[in-house]
This record gives C-alpha cells, sequence and structure tokens, in this order.
C-alpha cells in the first residue's frame, strides 16, 4: 500500500430521502443558548461558516455541501463562507480561524479528525461564536467547545452491515473486508462494529483478509483481485464505501465470477453507482448515509438561537439498500 | 622558463626518509594502474614525479593519500607503517595535497575555500569570518593574486584556482606537500612564485612531490627524480644526473637516439599567410570582463593570445565561440557574421573552442571514450534520428589511433582516464568537426612530453591544411614558438600585438610585465 | 611508443555490460533482477495458489501504469531531473475521458494524451528554457494539475464505453492488451535511448550539461522533449488505469505514483545525479515493486508491518544494487 | 532586461544595482513583500494583527521542519521523511504526555532523532540515494505510527492540565511560543550556517562531494549530523503540534515533505546543493503560508480552484525569481 493515501471517509445516515435527515435518537445532556454562553442570533443576515473537510470530488461530499449552501440561502443568512481542508487538519484549523477572523457569527463544521481541533474551537469560543459539528464527533467538551453533534454511529453502520451480509450470504461464507484508510475514525468504527457483530451473532461468517484501498475505487479493484487470487474460496467481500465495493464488482468479474452471487458484496454510503449496481444485481447491500445535513443542521442552529435545548448527539436514521428497495430507492441516492 | 630567484637550493638534508613505498600495486578492473613500485621521499628534498600520460603518477599519489587502497605493498609514513583509509586522515599525518583536477569547492568563497575545516575560531568557538577573511586575503597577497577573497571561487579562472589550492596547502604546516601538475596552467610569474613557496618548504625539512609535464620546471625546481612507465618504476635518482633527453628516453621507453630532436617544441618556422583572414573580431564587449577586443586570425595562421592569469584570454575565445554573453562586438568567419551568444550557430559556422576546464566543461565523465569523442558530431551523424554507429566506430577508431588516447578501449568510461588522455580525448572530439577556426585554450594542459609533441604537430599541420589557429597556452616557449603573431591581453582589452622579429619570449615578457604593472608584482628580469 | 600504447593488458569487458564473472560487481550490476527473482522463489514456497498463470499474469497486469509512468520518469531522471506531475498528469487524462467519450473512443483517448503531452511541454519549457528547478517546477504541476483533474472530472464517474472496457479487460492471445501496450512502450523507450541520436544527446546532458552545451548538442530541445514524452506516457498510464478500473476518480487516480515510479527506476539502477538510463532495470524495479505489495496481500499482513516491511525490503534491495559503490574517486 | 521592472517603482542606478543584488540572493523575499502589501490593501481582513499572528503560527510548524530540511537539501540530499516523521513525533509527544512534560518532550525527539541517525547511516556509510532511503524511512515511520496506535485506531489526547499545552498554546508578549521558537530556531541555524566549520563542510559536501573528501572533510559524519537534526527537527515540529492541537493526530503531515521542500527551494536553496540560505527557507514557508491564507481571504472559493491557484502561483513565483537571478548577470 502506498504511504499517507488521501483518506476519503464517508459519513453518517438518515433515510435515503433527497430532503432532510430524519432524526432516529437523541441523547446526552441537553445544552442551551445559556449553558453555551452564547448571544442570541438571527440567522437570517448573519455570516455563517461552513468548514468542510474533503474534497468536494467525492460524491459525499458534494452532496453535503450542496445541501449546506442550499440550506443556507433557505434561511436567508446574509453571507455563507465555505472552507474546504482538503484533509489536512492544519489546513481546517487555518480555515475555521480564518472564517472568524472575517466575522463569522455562527460555524458548522464537518470535522477532519475527532481530535486535535482544539485551537479552532478555543478561538471561536473566545469570539462567543457556537459551533455545530456534522457528520464526525469530536471529543472535545459538549456545551463549552461545541453545541452538538449531528450525525449517523459509524460503528452501528457496520453492525448492520454485519447483518446485512449475513442476509446475503445465508449466514456462511468466507468475507475479505477492504478497509478505509489507516488512522481514520470511520475505518476503525465500521471495522469493529461488523467484527464485533460477526463475532457475537454470525459464526459462520470467517473473516479471512482485512486489507486496507484508501476507499479508493482502483485500489479496491486491484487489492480484491490480489485476494480473489490468493484465496479462491473467498464468498464475501465487504467494502468500507461504495467505492471499494464498486472496484470490488470489477475484480470478481475479472476473475471470472460472478459478482453479488458467486461472490456477495456489501459496503456503506449509498452512492448512485452503488444502488445501481445493486439493480443490475452486482452488489448485495449498502447501509446508506445521507449526507444532506443542511436542513437539519439550520433547523437544530435555529431551534438553539431559539433557546431551546439541544442534546449532545442527535444521531440520524440509517436506511439501507438491497435488492427489495434498489430499484424503488434508486432516485434517492445521491 | 624564468627564474625569479636563482639563489643555489638549500643542500637537500635527504636523509631521513618520510614517505615511502614499497612494492605497492594498484589495478582497476583488468586495468593496471601500479605495478610493485617502490618510492621513497626524503625530508627537506622536492621529489619529482613524472611519466607519461596513464603512467600512474596520479594513482601512486591518492594511493599516498588514502585515496585508494593499494592492492598490495606497504606505504610508511614517519618510519611507521600506516594505512590511510581517508584523505583527511593523511592530512591529518602532515601529509597535504593538491591534487591533479582543482578539488575545491566552487560555490564557496575563495577564503572558506582555503580554510575549510580548519577556520580560525572566536573564543565562543565561532568561526572568525573577517579573521578568515584577513588571513586569506593575505595569503592569496603573497602568492601574488589580487582576488576578492569573498568572491566564489568558481568565478576565477583555473589558473587562479590552482593559486587558491596552492594556498589552501600552505596554510597548514606539514611534513610532505604533494603538488599533482600544479603549474599546468600558470603563468610564467605565478609558477616562479611556486617554486619560491616550494623552495621555501623545503627550507623548512618538508618533502615535497611535484608531479608536471613541463620537464624544464623539474631541472629547475626538483633535487630527485622518480620515472614511471605503465605502472612501473623505470628509474630513480638525483635530478642533476639526468638530462632531457635521458629522461624522455626513460619516460618513453626508447632509445635516447628517437628522442633526441632541436628545439624545445615541435613546432615549424612561421606559416604563409596570404589570403584574407577566416576569422574577424571587433568591439567584442563582456560585461565586468571585456573591453573592445579585436583581433583576426588568417587561414593557415597561428594567433596566440598572452595574458596574465585573468587577462580575459579565456574569457575573449569563449566569447567568441557564443558561450559567454556578449554585449557587443561581432565575430565573422569567411566574413559572414557569426550570431551572437550561439554555441550552435559558431560549431556551424566552423568554429571549435577546446576549453581549459576540461573536467568543467569538458569531458562527461560517464560516458564512453567513443561517445566521447563522437559528442559534437552527433547531429551530423545521425540519419533519420539514428545514429549512424558504424561512421562513427570508424571516425574514433582513427583518432584514438592518431591521438595515441591511450584507454582499455573505446567503450572505457572516460573518467577512468589519465587526465593527458582525457585531455587528448577532447582534442579528438573538436578535430571530429573539421573546423575552420580552432580556438585552442591550454591544448597541452597536462599531458606528456612525447604527446604534447603530437599535439603541437598536429596544430602545425592543421594551420599547414589552412586551418585558423587562436592557441591561449601558459607555457611562454609554446605561445612564442607556436604562433605566428600574439595578441597581448590586459585586464581584459589588448593590450598590444607581438609578430616579426618581436615575437620572442622577452618581447612577450616586456609586454606581460608591461601589463602586469597594474597589479603590483615581482620583477620578471 | 606504440607497443608502449599497447602495453597496458586489455581487460575482458571494460563496458559494464558484459560481465562474465558472478562477482561482487556482477552481483551490484544484477542486483534487481537477483532481489527480483529471490522474492518470486520465496513467494514460490510459501504462498499457496502462486504458482499459477493468473497469479503472474494480475501482477503483470497491475504493473502497467506504474510501470509505464517509471518508464518516462527514467529518461527524465536521466537528465538528472526528476516529474513529480505524473500522478496529477494521470488524473487529468482520466478526467478528460468521460468528457470526450461522446466522440468516440479514440477521440477521448487522444485528448486524454494530448493533455499530458501539453503538461509535459510546460514542464520542459519551465526546466528546459527558463532554468527553474525540475522538482519545483513539477511540484507546481503537480498541484494545479491535480486540481484541474478534479475541476474537469468533478465526481468520480463510470466509464460504460466498450472500447475502452475492451482495452481495460480484454486480451489478444491471451495477453492483456494494457500488458501488450506496455511491453510496446518498453520497447520503444529502450530503442529511443540505446539507438536514437535523441538518447545519447540526453545522456550526455544529464552527464554533464556544461560539457553538452559547448559540444552544440540542442540541450533545450532535448530537455523539453523529453519531459513531454514523460507527461505523455503519464496521460497513457492514466489512460489504461481508468480502462481497468472502468472509471475515473480524479481525486484518487495516480496518488503519489511518482514516488513508486522512481523507487522503480532507482531500485533499476538509474542514478538520480543523471547521465545514465537502464530501462531492463526499471522494468525489473517496476516488477519487483509490485510483487512486494502482492506478497504483503497475499498474507495479510496489516497495513502498518506492511509500510515497515515495504520499507526495508527497498533500502535491502538498492543496497544490493548500490551499497558501498562510494569507493568510485 | 533591467531590475527596474522587478522594483515596485523607479529607482536610481544604484538603489537598482543595489536592489538587483538583494532580489537575486532573496528573490523569494522580494515576492513575500510585494505579496503581503498587495493583499493588505486587497483584503481588508488580511492586515489585522490577528490574521497576521495566524499566518505566523500556522507558519511555525511548517518552519521548525524546513530548518532542518534546508541543511539537508544543501548538503545535496533530499529528507522525504518528515512528514511521517513529523505525524510520529506529534504521537509519541501526546503518548508521553500522559507520564509526565519530560516524557512528552524527549520520548520524540528521542525516536525521531534515532530515525534521522539511522538514515543518515544508510546515506553516509552505506554510500545509497538520499531519496530512496528517505522515501523508505517515510514507510517506516508511518507504519510505525500505526503500530503504536493500533492501526490509528488510538488517539492520545493531552492531559487537560498537562503544561505541555502551555507550549504552543501560550505566548510571550501576546506572541505565541512557536514564533519565539521559531526565530530562535533558525536564528541558531544562520549561525551554524556560516559561523562554523559544520556549516561551512556541509555546503562543501553539497557542493562537490568528491572535492570535499579529497579536502579531508569529515563528509561521513557531516551526513550523520545533518539527518539527525532533520529527523530530530521534523519531530520537535510534530510535537509542537501536538501541544498545539492537545492530541496526538494520527492523519497529519501527508504531503508535508513536498510543501516543506518546496518552501526551502522557494527560499533559494539550491536542490542541488551547495548554496542556499537559512532566512530564505523561513521566507519560503511564509509565502506558502501567505498564499494559502490569501486564497482563503477570497472567500467561498472552490477547493479545486484553490489547488490551481496556488500550483500556478508557486510557477509564477520560482519564474519571477529565475528571472531575478539572471537580472544582475546581464
Ligand atoms: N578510477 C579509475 N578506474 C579505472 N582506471 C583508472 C582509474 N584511475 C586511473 N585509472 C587508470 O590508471 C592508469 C594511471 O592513471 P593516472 O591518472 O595515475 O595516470 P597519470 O600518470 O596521472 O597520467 P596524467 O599525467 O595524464 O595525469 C591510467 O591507465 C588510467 O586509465
Ligand atoms: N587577479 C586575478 N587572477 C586570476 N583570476 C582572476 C583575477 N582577477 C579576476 N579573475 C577571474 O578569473 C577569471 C580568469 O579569466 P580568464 O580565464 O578569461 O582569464 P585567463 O587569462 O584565461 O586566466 P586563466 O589563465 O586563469 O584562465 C576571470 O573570470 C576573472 O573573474
Ligand atoms: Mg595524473
Ligand atoms: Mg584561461
Amino acid at each position: 500500500t502506498n504511504p499517507g493515501e488521501q483518506d476519503q471517509a464517508a459519513a453518517p445516515s438518515g433515510d435515503g430521502g433527497g430532503d432532510g435527515q430524519v432524526v432516529k435518537e437523541s441523547s446526552g445532556e441537553d445544552c442551551t443558548l445559556e449553558d453555551y454562553g452564547a448571544e442570541k442570533l438571527d440567522l437570517a443576515n448573519a455570516v455563517v461558516g461552513f468548514s468542510q473537510s474533503e474534497p468536494d470530488t467525492a460524491a459525499f461530499r458534494a452532496a453535503e455541501t450542496k445541501s449546506i449552501r442550499e440550506a443556507a440561502d433557505a434561511a436567508g443568512v446574509e453571507r455563507l463562507l465555505v472552507t474546504n481542508a482538503n484533509n489536512e487538519l492544519p489546513k481546517q484549523i487555518a480555515d475555521i480561524q480564518n472564517m472568524l477572523s472575517q466575522g463569522a457569527e455562527f460555524l458548522i463544521v464537518a470535522p477532519v479528525n475527532s481530535d486535535g481541533l482544539d485551537p479552532a474551537l478555543d478561538a471561536a469560543k473566545q469570539k462567543g461564536v457556537p459551533v455545530l459539528t456534522i457528520d464526525r464527533k469530536v471529543t472535545n467538551t459538549h456545551c463549552e467547545d461545541y453545541v452538538a453533534f449531528l450525525g449517523s454511529d459509524f460503528y452501528e453502520q457496520g453492525r448492520r452491515a454485519a447483518d446485512a451480509m449475513n442476509e446475503a450470504t445465508g449466514g456462511e461464507a468466507k468475507v475479505a473486508i477492504l478497509l478505509g484508510s489507516s488512522g481514520n475514525n470511520v475505518t476503525d468504527d465500521r471495522n469493529s462494529g461488523f467484527k464485533e457483530q460477526v463475532a457475537a451473532e454470525y459464526p459462520g461468517l470467517e473473516i479471512v483478509a482485512e486489507q486496507t484501498a484508501n476507499f479508493a475505487r482502483d485500489e479496491g479493484q486491484s487489492v480484491a483481485e490480489q485476494l480473489l487470487q490468493s484465496n479462491p474460496d473467498i464468498t464475501a467481500i465487504y467494502a468500507h464505501n461504495d467505492e471499494m465495493a464498486l472496484g470490488a464488482v470489477t475484480a470478481v468479474q475479472a476473475a471470472g465470477k460472478q459478482p453479488g452471487t458467486d461472490v456477495k458484496i456489501v459496503s456503506i454510503d449509498g452512492t448512485r453507482n452503488a444502488v445501481q449496481a445493486i439493480v443490475d444485481g452486482n452488489i448485495n447491500a449498502v447501509i446508506e448515509s445521507n449526507p444532506r445535513f443542511g436542513p437539519l443542521a439550520f433547523e437544530t442552529a435555529e431551534k438553539f438561537f431559539a433557546g431551546e435545548a439541544i442534546p449532545e448527539d442527535v444521531i440520524i436514521e440509517d436506511d439501507e439498500y438491497n435488492q427489495d428497495n434498489a430499484e424503488a430507492e434508486l432516485g434517492n441516492a445521491f | 622558463m624564468v627564474t625569479p630567484t636563482d639563489t643555489a637550493r638549500p643542500p637537500s638534508t635527504g636523509t631521513a626518509t618520510v614517505l615511502e613505498t614499497e612494492g605497492v600495486t594498484k589495478s582497476f578492473g583488468g586495468v593496471q594502474a601500479l605495478r610493485g613500485v617502490d618510492f621513497h621521499l626524503a625530508e627537506g628534498e622536492i621529489h619529482a614525479l613524472v611519466g607519461e600520460n596513464g603512467a600512474g603518477k596520479s594513482t601512486l599519489i591518492k594511493v599516498l593519500t588514502g585515496v585508494h587502497r593499494p592492492d598490495e605493498g606497504s606505504v610508511r609514513f614517519a618510519g611507521r607503517e600506516v594505512e590511510f583509509h581517508r584523505p583527511a586522515e593523511a592530512q591529518r599525518a602532515g601529509i597535504s595535497t593538491i591534487y591533479q583536477e582543482v578539488n575545491l569547492v566552487p560555490l564557496l568563497s575563495v577564503a572558506r575555500n582555503i580554510f575549510l575545516g580548519r577556520e580560525p575560531r572566536t573564543r565562543f568557538g565561532l568561526v572568525d569570518t573577517a579573521a578568515m577573511n584577513r588571513r586569506a586575503a593575505e595569503l592569496a597577497g603573497s602568492l601574488g593574486v589580487d582576488i576578492d577573497v569573498t568572491e566564489d571561487l568558481g568565478r576565477l579562472g583555473l589558473g587562479a584556482q590552482q593559486m587558491v589550492a596552492l594556498a589552501r596547502a600552505m596554510s597548514v604546516d606539514s611534513r610532505v606537500v604533494i603538488m599533482d601538475e600544479p603549474t599546468s596552467s600558470l603563468e610564467a610569474r605565478e609558477v616562479a612564485t611556486l617554486f619560491e613557496v616550494a623552495r621555501n618548504l623545503a627550507g623548512r625539512g618538508v618533502g615535497l612531490v611535484f608531479v608536471s609535464h613541463r620537464l624544464d620546471e623539474l631541472w629547475e625546481l626538483c633535487d630527485r627524480v622518480t620515472v614511471l612507465r605503465d605502472g612501473q618504476l623505470v628509474h630513480a635518482g638525483p635530478m642533476a644526473e639526468l638530462d632531457r633527453v635521458n629522461l624522455v628516453a626513460h619516460m618513453l621507453g626508447r632509445e635516447v637516439a628517437d628522442v633526441v630532436r632541436g628545439g624545445t617544441t615541435e613546432f615549424g618556422d612561421t606559416h604563409r599567410r596570404d589570403r584574407e583572414p577566416v576569422l574577424a573580431v571587433t568591439g567584442l564587449d563582456v560585461r565586468k570582463r571585456l573591453h573592445d577586443v579585436a583581433f583576426t586570425v588568417r587561414p593557415g595562421e597561428v594567433v596566440g593570445l598572452g595574458g596574465l592569469l585573468g587577462s580575459g584570454r579565456s574569457e575573449t575565445v569563449k566569447a567568441v565561440y557564443g558561450a559567454l554573453p556578449v554585449r557587443a562586438g561581432t565575430v565573422s568567419v569567411d566574413g559572414r557574421p557569426v550570431r551572437a551568444n550561439s554555441v550552435r550557430h559558431a560549431l556551424r559556422s566552423g568554429v571549435a573552442l577546446l576549453s581549459e576546464d576540461r573536467k568543467a566543461e569538458g569531458i562527461v565523465p560517464d560516458l564512453s571514450v567513443r561517445d566521447n569523442i563522437a559528442l559534437a558530431v552527433l547531429p551530423r551523424f545521425s540519419r533519420a534520428g539514428l545514429v549512424a554507429e558504424r561512421r562513427i566506430d570508424a571516425l574514433v577508431d582513427t583518432f584514438v589511433r592518431r591521438l595515441r588516447i591511450k584507454a582499455a578501449g573505446p567503450h572505457q568510461k572516460v573518467r577512468e582516464l589519465s587526465g593527458g588522455n582525457q585531455q587528448k580525448v577532447l582534442m579528438a572530439r573538436w578535430l571530429c568537426t573539421e573546423p575552420r577556426v580552432f580556438l585552442l585554450d591550454e591544448p597541452t594542459r597536462g599531458i606528456d612530453v612525447g604527446a604534447k609533441a603530437e599535439v603541437q604537430a598536429l596544430i602545425d599541420e592543421l594551420a599547414e591544411q589552412g586551418l585558423a589557429v587562436v592557441l591561449i597556452s601558459s607555457e611562454m616557449d609554446e605561445l612564442v614558438e607556436g604562433a605566428d603573431r600574439i595578441v597581448v591581453l590586459r585586464d581584459g582589452t589588448v593590450e598590444r600585438e607581438l609578430s616579426g622579429e618581436l615575437l620572442t619570449s622577452a618581447a612577450l615578457l616586456a609586454a606581460l610585465a608591461g601589463a602586469g604593472a597594474g597589479s603590483e608584482e615581482h620583477d620578471d628580469e | 611508443m606504440s607497443e608502449q600504447v599497447a602495453a597496458p593488458p586489455r581487460p575482458a569487458a571494460p563496458e559494464p555490460r558484459r560481465g562474465r564473472r558472478f562477482d561482487a560487481d556482477w552481483i551490484r550490476r544484477n542486483g534487481v533482477y537477483v532481489a527480483l527473482v529471490v522474492l518470486l522463489a520465496i513467494n514460490v514456497v510459501i504462498t499457496d495458489n502462486f504458482v499459477s498463470e493468473g497469479t503472474l499474469r494480475l501482477q503483470l497486469i497491475q504493473v502497467t501504469p506504474v510501470l509505464i509512468v517509471a518508464l518516462g520518469m527514467a529518461l527524465v531522471i536521466g537528465t538528472e531531473g526528476i516529474d513529480l506531475s505524473v500522478g496529477a498528469v494521470m488524473a487529468i487524462a482520466a478526467a478528460l475521458i468521460p468528457l470526450y467519450i461522446g466522440y468516440g473512443t479514440a477521440v477521448a483517448i487522444g485528448m486524454a494524451v494530448l493533455a499530458g503531452g501539453i503538461s509535459g511541454a510546460l514542464a520542459g519549457t519551465l526546466v528546459g528554457r527558463i532554468g527553474v528547478q525540475p522538482i519545483i517546477a513539477t511540484l507546481g504541476i503537480m498541484v494545479a494539475g491535480r486540481g484541474l483533474a478534479n475541476l474537469f472530472g468533478g465526481e468520480i464517474k463510470s466509464i460504460r464505453d466498450p472500447g475502452i472496457v475492451a482495452l481495460g479487460s480484454e486480451s489478444l492471445l491471451g495477453v492483456p492488451y494494457v500488458v501488450l501496450i506496455a511491453a510496446a512502450v518498453a520497447a520503444s523507450v529502450w530503442f529511443l535511448v540505446r539507438r536514437s541520436t535523441f538518447g545519447r544527446e540526453l545522456v550526455a546532458i544529464g552527464g554533464n550539461k556544461r560539457a553538452a552545451e559547448l559540444a552544440g548538442l540542442p540541450v533545450r530541445r532535448v530537455l523539453t522533449t523529453t519531459y513531454v514524452i514523460c507527461g505523455l506516457l503519464a496521460a497513457l498510464a492514466g489512460v489504461l488505469l481508468a480502462a481497468r478500473s472502468q472509471a475515473s476518480d480524479p481525486t484518487k487516480v495516480g496518488l503519489l505514483v511518482e514516488l513508486s515510479a522512481i523507487t522503480a527506476v532507482v531500485i533499476g539502477g538509474t542514478p538520480l545525479s543523471g547521465g545514465q538510463v537502464r530501462i531492463a532495470g526499471t522494468i525489473a524495479g517496476a516488477l519487483l515493486m509490485q510483487l512486494i505489495t502482492a506478497t504483503l496481500i497475499f498474507h495479510d499482513i496489516p497495513d502498518s508491518t506492511a509500510q515497515i516491511a515495504q520499507a526495508v525490503i527497498v533500502v535491502a534491495a538498492v543496497y544490493v544494487q548500490l551499497g558501498r559503490r562510494k569507493a568510485k574517486s | 532586461m533591467t531590475a527596474t521592472t522587478a522594483a515596485p517603482e523607479h529607482l536610481p542606478g544604484s538603489g537598482r544595482a543595489r536592489l538587483a543584488r538583494l532580489a537575486q540572493r532573496q528573490g523569494a523575499l522580494v515576492i513575500l513583500v510585494a505579496a503581503v502589501l498587495v493583499s493588505t490593501f486587497v483584503f481588508d481582513s488580511f492586515g489585522t494583527a490577528g490574521n497576521l499572528t495566524n499566518i505566523a503560527l500556522q507558519a511555525s510548524f511548517l518552519a521548525v521542519v524546513a530548518l532542518g530540511m534546508t541543511f539537508v537539501i544543501m548538503s545535496g540530499g533530499i529528507d522525504l521523511s518528515v512528514g511521517s516523521v513529523f505525524a510520529l513525533g506529534g504521537v509519541l509527544a501526546a503518548w508521553g504526555a500522559q507520564h509526565g512534560t519530560w516524557a512528552a518532550l524527549l520520548v520524540p525527539l528521542t525516536v525521531c532523532g534515532a530515525i534521522g541517525l539511522v538514515q543518515g547511516l544508510v546515506i553516509a556509510r552505506g554510500g545509497l540515494p538520499p531519496f530512496i532511503v528517505t522515501l523508505a524511512g517515510l514507510l517506516f515511520a508511518r507504519g510505525l505510527l500505526l503500530l503504536i496506535s493500533d492501526e490509528g485506531a488510538t488517539t492520545y489526547k493531552v492531559p487537560a492540565g498537562s503544561a505541555f499545552r502551555e507550549l504552543a498554546q501560550g505566548g510571550f508578549l501576546g506572541i505565541g511560543y512557536p514564533i519565539w521558537i521559531v526565530l530562535a530556531a533558525f536564528a541558531a541555524g544562520g549561525l551554524v550556517l556560516h559561523r562554523t566549520s559544520y556549516g561551512s563542510t556541509v555546503l562543501a559536501v553539497g557542493g562537490q562531494e568528491d572535492a570535499a573528501d579529497l579536502m579531508g572533510l569529515p563528509v561521513a559524519r557531516t551526513k550523520l549530523v545533518t539527518y539527525t537534526m532533520s529527523g530530530v527537527l521534523a519531530g520537535f515540529g510534530g510535537l509542537l503540534m501536538a501541544s498545539y492541537t492537545s492530541s496526538g493526530v494520527t492523519v497529519l503531515g501527508v504531503g508535508m515533505e513536498l510543501e516543506v521542500i518546496s518552501a526551502v527551494v522557494l527560499g533559494g536553496t539550491l536542490l542541488t546543493g551547495g548554496a542556499g540560505t537559512v532566512l530564505g527557507s523561513l521566507v519560503g514557508v511564509l509565502l506558502l503560508q501567505v498564499i494559502r491564507n490569501v486564497i482563503n481571504q477570497v472567500g467561498s472559493l472552490n477547493s479545486n480552484w484553490q489547488a490551481v491557484i496556488s500550483g500556478t502561483i508557486l510557477l509564477i513565483v520560482v519564474t519571477v525569481q529565475r528571472w531575478l537571478a539572471t537580472v544582475e548577470r546581464r
């Protein structure tokens, strides 16, 4: 594997709906404007900053940014500042600090990493600017460094991927895992979720290989090719995101087998290409992630500034695509 | 050769041997460079080490100073058997060396080059830059080169660089000083200075090894001589017991009779110069270096460029060749103007330049002898983008034989050739291009008597065939006997021109002295 | 004197190419091949399902992009240069294919390769004519190029065009097209270096630029051409990669390929100091890298250990190749 | 062409020549000054004290690494491992912080120094090309990082009260310690380069290695020291970052080596070695940081355009620099 592959995490999920997300559960103690010690703010004619973590070329990120922009227009904010950290934590810190110095009054942050945003969050705190984190939770203090976390439970996604895998394979399979890039929380959660669920529930699923393919399609393909060569008895592949799964599809075909039947494939994300692949019968199931945080984010913000209490974690509904619903839901894929 | 102070040399107290080798053998994959050489250097003696190109002089020196490890044999220094693994060790032991190709760092200032590794310190252990520059300037001054010691070494001409190397070697007190062709591009004046330095050192009991292809220098300076031929020791003894003819006979391994010849160089008498000038240079001007240089050369004529170190000779020919950005002036060949600053155009109009700095501007070290020779004619010798290998092989073959280039074969890397043979390879490269005008900057630099004679004869022959030659040589005789006219440069301008009966060493010296009058210097009477 | 000239015994083989004796020197000159064979042997022993037509074929297929890039890189390195932009160029090429596929397979590929040529020309001009240091010039192109690729390509796109798909997945007489193409490229680059005037000039410039200039060689033109060739090859590699994965992902295609390519070239025995180009070595170097990666995957080595192992193996391989060679002088 | 065009405004002959010489030696500096002046006028939020100190602070981490790289490059080598070593240093520091401030300082510096030392050994004594050795170092350090953070799953946090946080988060006279540290480090670096024989030996080795060897300089030892220092400084940079972010982030430093190298080369250090200045590298780092900041000032600019623009600017800068360098010689 190449050193330091760029990391391209996917993120939280709700229903496949092309519109806002549905809250599944809210947990953690609440946080109100007073607790947070911020001033009241009318989002309309306010300056809002959005710090995106990864390049918009990833389908997920593109959709996420788009929905934030649209929601911002809808909420009629005076000026929306958007920065992209290109996966570099230092750049995201700089980005946030810059947006603050450009007069941002409310920040929506998609963190590059769960840890290490402290300097940026401190700067925001000093300026009394509330921060809402989406799709990846930061390890800082709730209601002091940030208002709340909107997103989904990657660990849960992993577990449900295991369930789906069990469905697809009928409980008997030699499974190869295509890992996301190393050192990335999403990779860790989606992997441990899957493995622990398998260990607990599905003794018939034997994990024969775990290799990183850095969330990339062509790497997913070449790694899968190698794995299928070295142990031809692999009957299922679990990929941490759709891209690697699609790569695996090509690999399976190249190996002269039928993806979806000879080798079952399950992945996480819910990109249009992947859902289409389900329709074509090449992928068995996709645990969907919904990137459209815009509406929920601004709704939460409005509530917050209106003085309502916001829970620490706003976990959104996770949906699933499979042979039964793929055709119908295709339109909701991003 | 001029001797500023012909004081009798201190009687060589050559009793105690300070540095010696016993049966040293060294070979480089197939090439036997040294075969069982015994070499003895006594304290306070100046010891000549001579031999034709590729005889093994530099290799012996490199074995003595820990650059190469001998395959067989032993080295004894100050009575103890030693095995230097790195030049550093040899230096620490007290052997300081000037290697054949100037080995200094072009991008560092002259002062830093002189004191690298042993800079003067302040009491805080930091380098005392002021003191360093001051002492460097003193050293340079004492050697009669007036250069800005804070300037990058690379900006100096080769001659000046050699003097800097000397300054570095002098600035440490060591028991042995080895100089591999230190005078190869020095002017009479600097040579004299160098000799003084050498004698002083010898007087203080330092043992010196001196390599030079300018044989006359040997008798003037050295007490004893060791002659190598093909890596073997063929003669060792007092310098005085040997006359030129015998020495050459030893070097070449030929009968004395074959060697005897008149004159010190192989040049014939003046050439006919009937026709119109083939090369005409007017108002040549190079920023900070040359001002309004003008001269002409007729077919079959050899025009010498005279001048002191840094007078701009090399830069003149480079400018003519389009290798230096000129600000003004015209160069024309056969009346047709040559585009300024374009080497390729100069080449196409029949101009060729043999540069003085073969290491930096000449050889491509990792290419074979063959490819180095064919380099300049590559474009001409290729059809449809493919190299005409056979034609090149033939060409290379003829020149390797004609110039007696000594290599394991046409495919040996040039970096592995001896200095002189590298020079011959470059000579061959330019002859391949069949030039109309040949600019020779120190053409015989570092090549042995035999080869030198051949080269000089060759220049003559070429001239006879109507080639126009511009000759730069820091060897007075070569210049005076080789040239039909001498254009004397001073600080980048034409001082005057010598020809006819004025074409004598004395006249040239006078001209140079006059030229030198600007910068203070010792008397050249 | 002529017999004196003949005096030194002619060594058996002055040309480094022909070394008959199996000594340390021989191993050094052929270190990369030795390493390759050794690693193959190890796999034959310890890896199950390794000795199969499929496995070897797979390695050949997967090595093609890096190999083709490495061949171009070898030329650039021969001129004492370096080209960091190859990865970005691959991405641009891959990104252009979906854009132009509407006009037909040939056009799409043509545009992609052309883009590589243009970027190469830019690099060549900066290095050859303006005299910018290669690493920084190509670094700038790398950064800008990656951005351009994303702008052209946008989100990752699947490629369904039958022509492209066939190019990536089908074979002629059992040999995949991609492998055939790589072989053809290798052959022509070899010919370029060994036989053509251009090759000679290139090597000479790498060996001593100043001397080459004074010998009247067209230094600027040769440098520019070299970078153009490198760009073209990188683009070709991008096309093949896209064809194989039937998709173009501008953010991911060719990431860090420059490092793999350079490693392959250097392991192959081409010094970064220029003046030499070793094609066979480069091929072997690329294969070696590929085989290392494959081996680590075969044995399901975790990323951490894999990277460390790779580091050690690479150094070891290069050491066999170039180690203790300092006694040159 | 004359220096006039390079100068902001017309200058008298002598001043023009002086400027040309300055420009030639410190082309990057000229460009930096120009860039800062222009953007102060164009973007009102650029010139603010807050923004400028931000730039300086953000630059300081890169700068520390660049200092080590400067010497490596001047010695004719290159160090691709700095990015990974930087990340490793951060993780080790955060881990060490659990066991007290001293551990947080010493553990990373020791380990990273050791990595540098080993690279130096292989390069200097083994005679392997630095490019490959340090490329391997890049892989090795990253692998080590993943090992100690079990494939990157665990991120160590610097304990809340730890004095170690102060190092990068505290400041003096309203200016963060990192900035002071960088200034001190570069001052020391300049002294080492110009006023110690180690400094001139580095340049000699880079300029003409064989000559340096024949002059009896300690070539091997010099390389050893140089690569070790580069390792230590890269580790130190990571350590600062760990203190700054209060955590040992595992995803840092990817592609950093190239950024550092371009900063150094922008600063006028010859990649072929033998010449360069320490100040130049600092300028180079600042220049990159300013470019990045300015691009952000433009506001919501698509990240791809940002890449295109910064790449293009880089090319323009080096071209201008190159041209400035030729000004004096004609
Ligand atoms: N590094 C090397 N590799 C291979 N052969 C070498 C090497 N160095 C020297 N030789 C060979 O050893 C022989 C002696 O070379 P050396 O340089 O000692 O000659 P020299 O007496 O110094 O000649 P010159 O007067 O031209 O300098 C030559 O044939 C040369 O080709
Ligand atoms: N006093 C000096 N002695 C030696 N070189 C000097 C001196 N002053 C300046 N120089 C530099 O040395 C270089 C010598 O110029 P050039 O080589 O054209 O003259 P030259 O007569 O050929 O001297 P050389 O014999 O050193 O080649 C010039 O570029 C100049 O910058
Ligand atoms: Mg010699
Ligand atoms: Mg000269």
